[in-house]
């Protein structure tokens, strides 16, 4: 479920992500362009097989971020709209974990916003995933 | 006062619980809390090394020494490893 | 219908673009990245109002400049998979006239190809819009 | 030789036809060609001057007098807005 305000879009589920759901959202006649970034779980890391990847938030202050973050790309760019859905839980290897989508007049503005909306969120959003590998789990610290 | 502490990700492992009531002195601040929940928890005080603070839904270094006051809600914040 | 080559996927299509087609197609269990631009029809261009566009395609060159943009993007970065769809022919308001999807294992590289890859796109591939106004129609070049 | 055009976009528009086969005398080139479609549709000088040529799907300035062929199929190609 959705928190929108304006024109920003937020949201931290236990469910499957829905692409053509942040689609939708952020959709707006005046944009001529939409970019998405999809974080989807990788089947390894630093060599080792991963089997799946479980998310847990401080929801709360998660989806206050998230809202923060959404505003922030309105006020850096000229966007029409941003919707930025994050999974909680168990997430598959392939399934995706985070979507960002931004939509805009030009392509120019939405292409550079999802990059820096993803590096922002990494940064300030109080989530974090717990890596399950073939041979035991451990907690990743955001190294990238 | 009593300050709520969520205990999050490796924290939470490590310490076997994911919220605990602090009972601090008047004019506490954020190191005061940081020593009370490693003296109640001596695993964490590694941890806590890589760990910031939210105080009511904000960052803070407990080092800053942040002034707390009654009720407030203080989360114990591992490296994020989001998206 | 995509012509599909080892880990590239182009089409030009009459029908609706599918932005969940594009996704699965770009899907690698070694993908932690998925990045997508879609351009769509906007409702409004140098200030006169759209009703649609109407794109022309060279169709033949315009898929082997289309594979050639997607190897191109194999070479330029270390990605997984690349799909690119066009649309032909009548295209509405909010409709996505192109599809790009790239996944990657890390979202540097897909977010920098999906940019690389639709300003080439608009530089190389032999396809006419014609945009109906309101007052009448214009083919339109691109001034971006 | 004979070689086939094809018009596209805004030169198809002005032309009033999407494909035609031009006779060229052996060795001719693309600037040779480039004057036999003007003088059969002398609306499109203008807009020639914007376009450029696809000789067997290969981009081609017609100024560059690059050589024709038996079956040649040359496209003219008017600035491109897709995307």
């Amino acid at each position: 479920m959705f928190i929108s305000e304006e024109n920003v879009f937020v949201e931290i589920t236990e469910n499957d992500l829905d692409i053509c759901k942040c689609m939708e959202l952020v959709a707006d006649p005046g944009a001529g362009a939409i970019s998405t970034f999809n974080g989807v779980t990788r089947n390894n890391f630093q060599g080792k097989t991963v089997i799946k990847l479980d998310y847990e938030a401080y929801v709360p202050m998660a989806l206050k971020k998230l809202q923060e973050l959404a505003h922030e790309v309105g006020r850096r760019w000229n966007v029409c709209k941003v919707a930025v859905a994050h999974r909680k839980g168990i997430v598959l290897v392939g399934e995706p974990s985070v979507i960002i989508a931004v939509s805009s007049a030009h392509r120019r503005e939405s292409l550079e916003a999802v990059q820096w909306a993803i590096d922002e969120l990494k940064a300030v959003v109080p989530i974090w995933k717990k890596e399950f590998f073939e041979d035991g789990s451990i907690w990743k610290e955001n190294e990238e | 006062m009593r300050i709520k502490v969520l205990f999050f990700a490796k924290s939470r492992e490590v310490a076997g619980l994911s919220e605990q009531v602090f009972e601090l002195a008047d004019g506490g601040n954020t190191e005061d809390l940081l020593h009370q929940i490693i003296s109640a928890h001596p695993g964490l005080e590694n941890v806590m090394k890589s760990c910031v603070f939210a105080v009511n839904q904000e960052y803070v270094r407990p080092c800053d020494k942040e002034p707390l006051k009654e009720g407030d809600e203080v989360a114990i914040i591992p490296p994020l490893s989001g998206g």
